[in-house]
């Protein structure tokens, strides 16, 4: 099967600034990456030329089997991208908010619901606008719009931060299912601790480019290592 | 080659010019109403020419070029914003000119009538074109932007052109691109002012081009910049091996300067 | 295209039913503006009533104005800007989905507009028709031109200010025919009042149809 | 006080040396501003030419609400608003260097719709002094009304359109009085122009007191 | 001598919902306290409560000596917050932010150039407007208002998030020396394992309120900890 994201020597620019400055890397579908990194490595600048909203200038790169640089819009609506700020409209509930991207991807209704329970938004947290939520509700909301969507590849940047311990593991299954359903999962993270326990392959990167990939451990083993570690966490 | 082209333009522009300035102010005869002030008919009218049709019909056409996706290149950016720029300046020429003649001919500086109104809008539509250029954003970025902007304002220059039929006013109507496209003006008078068109065209045209030159200039600064701002990326990284050859020279300033 | 249009136009108008920012912001500024007009001319009541139409139609444009920031404000978040984009929906949706919102704001803007200047300045029309054609191709032009220069805009930090600078010397021909056609419509002369429409009705066209084609690149930059 | 508002000043300003916005946005929208009037109220030059000191004020209104608007855009992230009001700095100071910050905007952009005003309209002064005195202590006024308004909306999301409405209405005394300053100037009405100064003079003196006194309550509630 | 923040029975609004709903809390200065909880709990509102941004609206409200509920701004200059996003102008640079703040609060500007060196923040980094840098980089240059203003309390809304392992052993090592120069901390958290071992107090909160209060490892016992810590994170 063609990979999910394929990178060779991408160089991709926020503004006038390399910030990836040659990038190699390969996602199959059914893997999960973790991307790891010193501040400014270029790990967020990684995760929006995946998503199409940075323009790659350089090189190959190869997402969903749509050229970036040819085509950046087609991939967009097939990937979904937890970004450092959720992209929540404030005045709208965190329920309207998923039910939006679900009809705009032309989705049934119907799934926003579950998605809503799934990231324990029920009750008041359901009726208040998204804008008077907490950090780690505003998260919580903009994960769940990723679960209605169920993407094909999925870019979490940072997800475990803001998120208490028991999101946190919600989290870990969520991206253990993903993958689990064919989805790649690209994620994001300082903390090693929390992500490689999910990987199949962690890769490092500094200066915007990736300077080491290593195998993770492989998924069969986790679902212990994931109770641990939201065992260690609560 | 470009710079050979420049000055050879330039060259000719400034002959051109020089002829009809010659020929406007000390061969052709002061005419029977407006006297002297006729003179200016050897500029306004193609100052006007030259912002209207070849500064922002340029800025538009390279706009939907660079748009079109089978020829998007940062060329016809580069080539909008030198028209632009230039547009604008023969804007602000055209309404100065037409000031001076409005003066002595009509007693005042300006009216408010759909050609001046219309002019005078063309000339902020397009410095709101130049703020948005200033705008800091990457290349790519700001040429769309850009683009769409200059075609979205190119929609007043028939505006202008057509004010004068639209709204029966003082301004002079079509006198030489009149739609049975008759001379209305005679003999030398008339040669001269086609100089003139001749002139202020060649002036446009090196203007363009030095413009363009110096958008190139910057550019490659900029992608000198870009080099460095690489390296120092690279050197990030803090020891690791030099990078893969491919990377080192990058299309972006490799195909499109 | 239309399902997404839709979508759009029914966000943005339930952010507008909640925080109601057009009813208790954007129409009493119109009125005021409308008062404002009347100090700076000074008294003289015939006076106003020929400026009537002018001033009406320069009070909608930096209604216009008000009602696209507004619009825009809705996403001027990073994070959501690239939620719309990831998205999925077409552009053109989001585009006609826009204006949709926007227009439909203008009209309610202008329906209190309409009494104030019969009500302010005393005018009385002869052909409400042509006043009421003239108006809904207005909105169009001016809803399509403002929502184009409002995504141009609004990435970016400056749009405050960008914003009017670029929309109202492209709005300014409604401002013109629109003026044109009120007089007319006051005065009864119908055909001059006519021969406005057809300046209107072009424009609206025009700027629908370019909406529709260049919001695809222009989201892009955004 | 007066080193927090140096300080204040300098920031602002800096920022706007930085971005351009009132060099390449506000004054180019001000010109704009004044050539639609033009084109809303038709030829006629006479009428124009007694209607350019109420224009002329009106464009500066809605300059000052642009750069009002972009003065607190500047603090528009929540974290930059906590920011200042955690940064140790005296309310007052914040509301001084806001204001002269604003101010000196609204000279430049007076100069160049005055000299817009002149070549436009056809306007001679007969006592340039006065129009002068008029416009600094307007400008003071206008800066400090603005900006004791601009934090009133500031954190709102609503700012774009709440704004304008509030400003409006209170500096409509500085439309009037301007213009009506402005007219003696032009005739050279001395006089009666010179007793317009009374309403300017007092209207910015008590906008910067109300500032200075009641910037600390307001920066609490944002 | 007498407590740096003490709370009884506070309740505090945010907007119209009781974020805070009677929290007893007190702080000695030269103390580390972290605040646990799950999400929407009350950590971010009990943080800006304490530092004058929220009013209290009913209890007992003491920071610094200064009673909140009469005179909140006697508060603001004298406490330093690190809210969850960054409080700078984007426009300005790192450099140009931090002497913003220390020049505001009336200290000589030599203390800017050491506090960006202290939070790495140097090279093209400090000539960067602060909108253009990644979202560690803005946590770091926040940061670095803090340390250069060294204010008598910290409030540190999740510190950890976004830091990389380096900036995270940094800033360990900022809190320790706050607390042993007699200042007061305040740090929200869902990482337990990495706030804990700083803290003097544990306090859990949930549903606006104190549930529960323990006592953390002693601070002289913390430096090998933190040492084990940060490298479990590196
Ligand atoms: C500020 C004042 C004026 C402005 C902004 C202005 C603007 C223009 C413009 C834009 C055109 C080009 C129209 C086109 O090619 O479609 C033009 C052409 C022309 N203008 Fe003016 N004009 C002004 C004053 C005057 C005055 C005072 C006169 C003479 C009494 C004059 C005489 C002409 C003539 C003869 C043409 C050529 C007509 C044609 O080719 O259609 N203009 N002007
Ligand atoms: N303006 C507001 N209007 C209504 N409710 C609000 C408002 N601000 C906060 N809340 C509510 O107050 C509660 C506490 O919020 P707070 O931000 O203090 O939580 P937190 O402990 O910091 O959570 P997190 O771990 O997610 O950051 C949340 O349930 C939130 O929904
Ligand atoms: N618009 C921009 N202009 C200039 N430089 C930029 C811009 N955006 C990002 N950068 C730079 O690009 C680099 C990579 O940023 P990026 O946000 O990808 O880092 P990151 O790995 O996500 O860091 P963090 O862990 O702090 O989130 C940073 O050094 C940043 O300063
Ligand atoms: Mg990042
Ligand atoms: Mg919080």
């Amino acid at each position: 099967m063609a990979s999910a994201v394929h990178l060779r020597s991408a160089v991709a620019l926020a503004g006038r600034f390399p910030a990836l400055s040659g990038v190699d890397l390969s996602v199959a579908p059914g893997e999960v990456v973790a991307v790891l990194g010193p501040n400014g490595a270029g790990k967020t600048s990684l995760l929006r030329a995946c998503a199409g909203l940075l323009p790659v200038t350089s090189g190959e790169a190869v997402v969903l089997g749509c050229d970036l640089r040819a085509d950046r819009a087609a991939v967009r609506r097939r990937v979904g991208l937890l970004g450092h700020d959720a992209s929540l409209y404030d005045e709208l509930t965190a329920g309207e908010n998923v039910r939006f991207a679900v009809r705009a991807a032309g989705m049934p209704a119907t799934r926003v619901d579950a998605a809503l329970d799934r990231l324990g938004l029920v009750g008041r947290l359901r009726r208040t606008p998204a804008g008077r939520l907490s950090a780690g509700q505003r998260r919580r909301a903009a994960l769940a719009v990723l679960v209605a969507r169920s993407p094909e590849l999925w870019l979490l940047d940072e997800p475990h931060a803001g998120l208490d311990a028991s999101a946190r593991s919600l989290l870990d299954g969520l991206v253990m299912e993903a993958a689990e359903a064919g989805a790649a999962v690209l994620l994001s993270s300082h903390e090693p601790n929390l992500t490689v326990p999910l990987a199949d392959h962690v890769v490092s990167m500094a200066g915007g480019r990736v300077t080491e990939v290593a195998r993770g451990p492989r998924r069969p083993v986790l679902s212990s290592v994931t109770g641990e570690g939201s065992a260690s966490v609560a | 080659m470009t710079a050979r082209l420049t000055r050879w333009t330039g060259l000719a522009a400034l002959v051109t010019t020089a002829l009809t300035v010659w020929l406007g102010l000390w061969v052709t005869p002061p005419a029977k109403v407006q006297g002297t002030l006729v003179r200016l008919l050897y500029i306004h009218p193609p100052v006007a020419w030259v912002a209207l049709y070849c500064a922002f019909g340029l800025a538009a056409l390279s706009s939907v070029l660079y748009l079109w996706r089978r020829t998007r290149s940062l060329f016809w950016d580069r080539l909008g914003a030198a028209a632009v720029e230039v547009g604008v300046v023969f804007t602000a020429l055209t309404l100065v000119t037409g000031s001076l003649w409005g003066r002595p001919t009509w007693g005042v500086w300006w009216t408010w009538t759909a050609r001046l109104t219309s002019t005078a809008l063309l000339l902020v539509l397009f410095l709101g074109y130049m703020a948005l250029r200033r705008v800091p954003a990457s290349p790519e970025v700001r040429a769309r932007r850009c683009a769409v902007a200059a075609i979205v304002a190119f929609v007043d220059v028939p505006i202008v052109s057509f004010s004068v039929d639209w709204w029966q006013t003082l301004h002079q109507r079509g006198t030489v691109l009149n739609p049975g496209l008759t001379l209305k003006v005679h003999g030398s008078m008339a040669w001269t002012m086609g100089l003139g068109f001749l002139a202020m065209t060649l002036v446009f045209v090196w203007m363009v081009l030095v413009r363009y030159r110096l958008e190139v200039l910057a550019d490659r600064v900029g992608d000198e910049e870009l080099e460095v701002s690489l390296s120092e990326r690279w050197a990030e990284t803090g020891g690791v091996p030099s990078p893969p050859a491919a990377v080192q020279a990058p299309e972006l300033w490799g195909g499109r300067r | 295209m239309w399902r997404d249009a839709v979508l759009v136009a029914g966000k943005d108008l339930r952010i507008e039913l909640r925080s109601r920012v057009a009813l208790w912001q954007v129409v009493p500024f119109a009125v005021l503006v409308l008062v404002l007009f009347g100090f700076a001319l000074g008294p003289g009541r015939a006076a106003l009533r020929t400026a009537a139409p002018g001033l009406y139609w320069l009070a909608v444009l930096f209604s216009t104005i008000l009602v696209t920031q507004r619009s825009f404000a809705i996403e001027s978040g990073e994070g959501t800007r690239d939620g719309l984009r990831l998205a999925g929906i077409d552009p053109a949706g989001v585009f006609l989905g826009k204006a949709a919102a926007v227009a439909a704001q203008l009209v309610a803007v202008q329906v209190v507009l309409g009494a104030g200047i019969v009500i302010l300045f005393d005018v009385r029309f002869d052909a409400v028709w042509l006043a009421l054609v003239a108006s809904v191709l207005a909105t169009l032009g001016l809803a399509a031109a403002g929502v184009l220069y409002g995504a141009l805009s609004s990435g970016l930090r400056v749009r405050e200010t960008l914003l009017p600078l670029l929309v109202l010397p492209i709005v300014a021909p409604v401002l013109i025919a629109g003026s044109r056609a009120w007089s007319a419509a006051i005065t009864g002369a119908v055909a001059s009042g006519a021969s406005w429409l057809k300046i209107l009705g072009p424009f609206a066209a025009v700027y629908v149809a370019m909406g529709v084609v260049l919001y695809g690149p222009l989201q892009e930059t955004a």
